[in-house]
């Protein structure tokens, strides 16, 4: 029987991961994340757990060493944050390459200087091209149902990509809410054995050795990036179907890579990622009182970035009313340039740009907000909507400004 | 049984790798995978034998087999060690072959770890005392005085020392089984890998492995080269087994240096006087470590 | 009660165990009451008898905001001594401050909004340490009725255990509660966080 | 095919035409054959379905790496020194042990000929044409 407890976001994923049962689970502690891998040894010790944990002296160490679990073909769990992630980000690439069905979680945190150990998103954001799938949760409890979902995608051998779960730091990862804790029976019969079968792409085979992790020349390199490409693009199937068929099961959860809420007749669209959401659904309940009809796009995967799901939410013919303008909510900067998100959704945007001209697109706002944990209050969506509001109505003399870093004001 | 010889496998487990001609290194591979058999799992960081092992569609390995990330050799292993024990292998052996640079300069952490978690691992560090595969680099374990593209005018720190001593890093840990040895003394090397196999815990070799390339000298040296500097006592054939060191050859006299050195153009910048440095830091070392032996032994 | 959001802070020392406080409040709410919860402490490293805030959100539905807590329903305060030192911004007109007395009236601030109440001395009574979290929990629910007191003692006993630990835990946490329900049957407190 | 074993089953390159260059055909085949143990893909692209291959599998030989040839005269004893110290692997004993040199996987690096205890192998220069063997 499922239970209702009341959990953190990293409580939550090491339940995940406990009944998504890995084999082989290493992990190096960094605040925000280390709750993850404490009740995971607990659960080991316990025998809750039937894993082999261990204990490495660093994050690049932790991702190489599930690697070559994984080589073996064993089900693998690890857990990084922030500078973690970048001292892993040398095997991010390595394990990708090497189509390694792994799993691993990110507290999402800033990166230094200055050191800064609270929320943001500049971490995955900056290892977006590394070769993972990448989901962001929004609740504790979605954070528990993407781990075992994440087996599920990796593992599907269309798919032989590693998926990187994020969590915000401590507004997600520290915050306990409701979470319900599926059953161990159910999980088992959603998810495939975590010993991965014989003749597993990628893996080790002691009656037919493999040469695995091997070299390529230009030309036969081209060729496996090209194979990797195209895979991680098929791989929105996989994640639709693994994503509908939990829904279909546990009750609960999207199959969306996308996910629209009060968005079809909204002429102001926020578009962000993660836990913060949840606010400015808040607002925009707030705000539809009042009559505006304002929307949100919560993107739950950047990687495989859903490109033709975000032209056809903002766009489709299934629309009741034309979007007057886009906001852009991140925690990240591509310095020089503009937030990490507001890039993907862009390019995404000029694909139809190209497909509607001479139509034009709506103008597109992006807040930069949450740098280093800073809160993100009510207030501020409030006052990102109005923003909206004023650049739906602009006549095109004002010069577009179109990132805005919420709350400092020497930016205005 | 032990390996000699006479019964070492015919099986070629390293075949058609594209490794410079008279490589010491992929000598280190082959009698290994002879020892080690069919039922081993090899893990080898960027490196030489890696580079010249596995290149697509060239598959030199004839077992299981993966390159590591540079720095990872030490967690791979350990990540298949556990596989294997949460599977329940058994009768498998796990072997890494990292350079030196990969082994004391990048790939000492996770080495380091391995270590101390006591994983049951083979590591070889087939040492040719420099970074060969990127073309000559001096690393970690370059010797006193020894040309390369990044020391061109011979290694000289500020007065001769002897290398980093990987074998008492590795003891420093508790490893059941550290040695020395080197491709001029194939039946001690033999032996090393046989006990290495038969350990369970962590075991680690470090194998002296000339490099005709990098080191300038002719291509069939590679033997000579790995008698001759264990004869001069540059490089002893040591070993530390449960708590114990022991030396395998204890000469009472040492073969002058030059002739070792001549054979080889990385050291032609030396001039006599530093060369009879090099022999008193050498002697230096070898008091230090006859201490070791009759210390730890004693205990 | 109030029908929309209940926002509490607790306001201790690390070590003090309001974070535990907040989360139990939160582990009643949500599986013994029915109701929705939310609880996350001040975030950051965590260090013995450095100032700690930690929040509760209690609603009937899905809580879905996460920024930060503005405004105190209620705010316990586990060590007067934080009140002059920390920023308390999100005490307001309104709330309810229940405060451990052992320290002795405060410039800090009075009147009926403030409930003192000698948590220390009930805890080193009931418990034999200092740790009045569970009393204060007590309090604030004697007074405001926010939950129903089984609920908060089957969280109790979840979170402590059926041991020892959790039946000395659950009579702090009722000492506390009938020193809240005395006075809530008298004081300004019921009328305004009555459990109706 | 999979790993070698000795000298007669040494991959398809020593059955292989000396000379023949390295052709797309042996290659598309190599790799057809690596790919058709992975479960549940398509091998129709060429490549398999992550970057492994058999282990052993070989589609090069090493002979043009050569300029020198070990010839192995009457004076050898058999002791099996040359076998032990070949870098290569690339000398293999009959059954009577009599060494015998690979031709696909000799570089003529020469270690056999300075090791050999009686001067039983020669280094032979290939330069001005190959040696028929």
């Amino acid at each position: 029987m499922s239970e209702l407890h009341f959990l953190s976001g990293n409580e939550a994923v090491a339940q995940g991961v406990r009944l998504s049962r890995p084999r082989v689970i290493a992990a190096y502690p960094i605040t925000p994340q280390t709750i993850v891998v404490e009740r995971l040894s607990e659960m080991v010790e316990s025998r809750e757990l039937a894993a082999e944990f261990v204990h490495v002296e660093s994050e690049h160490s932790a991702l190489a060493l599930v690697m070559g679990s994984a080589a073996m073909g064993v089900r693998t769990f690890t857990a990084t944050s922030s500078q973690g992630l970048m001292y892993m980000a040398e095997c991010l690439h390595y394990t990708s390459g090497g189509r390694f069905p792994l799993v691993m979680m990110n507290a999402n945190r800033s990166l230094a200087l200055p050191w800064n150990i609270y929320g943001d998103q500049s971490d995955s954001l900056a290892l977006l091209s590394s070769g993972w799938i990448q989901v962001y949760a929004e609740t504790a409890q979605e954070s528990l149902d993407m781990i075992i979902q994440a087996y599920a995608v990796a593992e599907d051998v269309r798919v032989r990509t590693p998926v990187l779960v994020n969590l915000d730091g401590f507004v997600l990862t520290h915050t306990y809410e409701p979470v319900i804790v599926p059953d161990q029976d159910t999980v088992d019969a959603f998810l495939p054995p975590p010993d991965f079968p014989p003749g597993y792409p990628g893996t080790f085979d002691l009656l037919r050795p493999q040469s695995l992790a091997v070299s390529a020349g230009p030309g036969d390199y081209a060729g496996f990036k090209y194979r990797q490409h195209r895979d991680m693009v098929a791989a929105a199937e996989p994640i639709r179907d693994v994503g509908g068929r939990f829904a279909e099961i546990f009750g609960r959860g999207s199959a969306d890579l996308i996910e629209p809420y009060r968005c079809g007749d909204a002429e102001l669209v926020m578009i962000t990622l993660g836990s913060i959401a949840g606010t400015v659904r808040d607002v925009i309940d707030d705000l539809r009182a009042d009559g505006l009809r304002v929307g949100l796009l919560r993107i739950r995967y950047l990687r495989p970035f859903p490109s033709e799901d975000l032209r056809r939410l903002l766009f489709g013919p299934l629309r009741r009313a034309a979007v007057a303008a886009i906001g852009i909510l991140e925690k990240d900067i591509s310095f020089g340039h503009q937030g990490g998100v507001a890039l993907e959704v862009k390019a995404a945007l000029y694909d139809q740009a190209e497909a509607s001209a001479p139509a034009g697109l709506p103008p597109v706002r992006n807040f930069i907000a949450g740098l280093g944990g800073q809160d993100i209050s009510r207030g501020q969506i409030i006052a990102m909507f109005d923003d909206l509001a004023r650049a739906a109505g602009r006549d095109g003399d004002e010069p577009a400004r179109s990132v805005r870093f919420v709350g400092l004001e020497a930016s205005r | 049984m032990t390996i000699s010889l006479k019964n070492l496998s015919a099986e070629e487990y390293f075949l058609g790798h594209k490794a410079c001609g008279g490589c010491g290194g992929s000598l280190v591979v082959r009698w290994t995978l002879k020892v080690l058999g069919e039922r081993s799992y090899v893990v080898m960081p960027a490196g030489c034998m890696s580079a010249v092992g596995f290149i697509y569609p060239q598959m030199a390995l004839g077992v299981n087999a993966m390159i590591s990330p540079f720095a990872a050799t030490g967690a791979v292993l350990s990540g298949i060690a556990a596989a294997v024990r949460a599977k329940g292998l058994r009768d498998v052996h796990v072997v890494g072959f990292a350079g030196d640079g990969g082994t004391a300069d990048i790939g000492l952490q996770s080495l380091s770890g391995a270590f101390d978690r006591k994983e049951r691992i083979i590591y070889i560090c087939y040492d040719n005392e420099a970074y060969m595969n990127t073309g000559i680099q001096r690393s970690g374990a370059t010797p006193w005085g020894a040309r390369t593209t990044t020391s061109p005018g011979g290694f000289r720190p500020s007065s001769p020392a002897p290398k980093k001593d990987l074998v008492r890093i590795a003891a420093a840990h508790g490893v059941p089984f550290a040695a020395t040895a080197s491709v001029g003394y194939p039946t001690d090397f033999l032996r090393k890998v046989e006990i290495a196999g038969s350990i369970d815990g962590p075991s680690f070799l470090h194998v002296y492995a000339p490099c005709p390339t990098g080191w300038a000298c002719e291509s069939d040296a590679t033997i000579r080269l790995g008698k001759s500097v264990v004869d001069t006592g540059l490089w002893p054939l040591v070993e530390w087994r449960d708590g114990a060191a022991r030396l395998n050859r204890d000469p009472e006299a040492f073969v002058p240096l030059a002739d070792y050195l001549a054979m080889q153009g990385r050291f032609k910048t030396l001039r006599p006087e530093e060369i009879s440095a090099m022999e008193r830091v050498r002697d230096g070392a070898w008091k230090s470590l006859r201490a070791w032996v009759r210390e730890s032994s004693a205990g | 009660m109030p029908t929309t959001m209940h926002e509490t802070v607790w306001l201790g020392r690390g070590g003090q165990g309001a974070f535990t406080a907040a989360r139990l409040l939160g582990l009643a709410a949500v599986r013994f009451a029915g109701k929705q919860a939310l609880a996350f402490p001040s975030f950051g490293p965590e260090r013995r008898g450095a100032p700690v805030f930690a929040y509760t959100r209690i609603a009937d539905r899905p809580i879905r905001d996460r920024s930060a807590v503005r405004r105190a329903d209620v705010a316990v305060v586990m060590d007067e001594s934080l009140l002059d030192q920390v920023s308390t911004d999100f005490l307001v007109a309104e709330s309810l401050v229940i405060i451990d007395a052992e320290a002795g009236p405060t410039d800090a601030g009075s009147g009926e909004r403030f409930f003192r109440v000698p948590a220390r001395k009930i805890a080193r009574d009931i418990l034999g340490s200092d740790h009045t979290n569970t009393v204060l929990l007590g309090v604030f629910i004697g007074l405001t009725g926010l939950l129903p007191i089984d609920a908060v003692t089957a969280g109790i006993v979840a979170e402590f255990g059926q041991g020892a630990k959790g039946g000395k835990n659950v009579a702090a946490f009722r000492c506390g509660w009938e020193v809240g329900r005395a006075s809530s049957e008298t004081g300004d407190a019921a009328r305004r966080y009555g459990h109706g | 095919m999979s790993r070698p074993s000795g000298a007669d089953g040494r991959s398809v390159a020593l059955r292989r035409k000396r000379g023949t260059p390295r052709g797309d055909m042996v290659m598309a085949e190599r790799r057809t054959a690596a790919c058709s143990l992975r479960a549940g893909g398509s091998v129709s692209d060429g490549w398999p379905l992550a970057p492994q291959l058999d282990a052993g599998h070989l589609t090069s030989s090493n002979s043009g790496w050569r300029t020198r040839w070990p010839e192995i005269t009457v004076a050898c004893t058999r002791c099996g020194l040359c076998f032990l110290y070949c870098p290569d692997g690339a000398i293999a004993k009959e059954g009577d042990g009599t060494p015998r040199v690979a031709p696909d996987w000799c570089k003529g690096c020469g270690v056999c000929a300075v090791e050999c205890p009686k001067g039983a192998i020669e280094m032979r220069d290939e330069r001005k044409g190959r040696i028929e063997r």
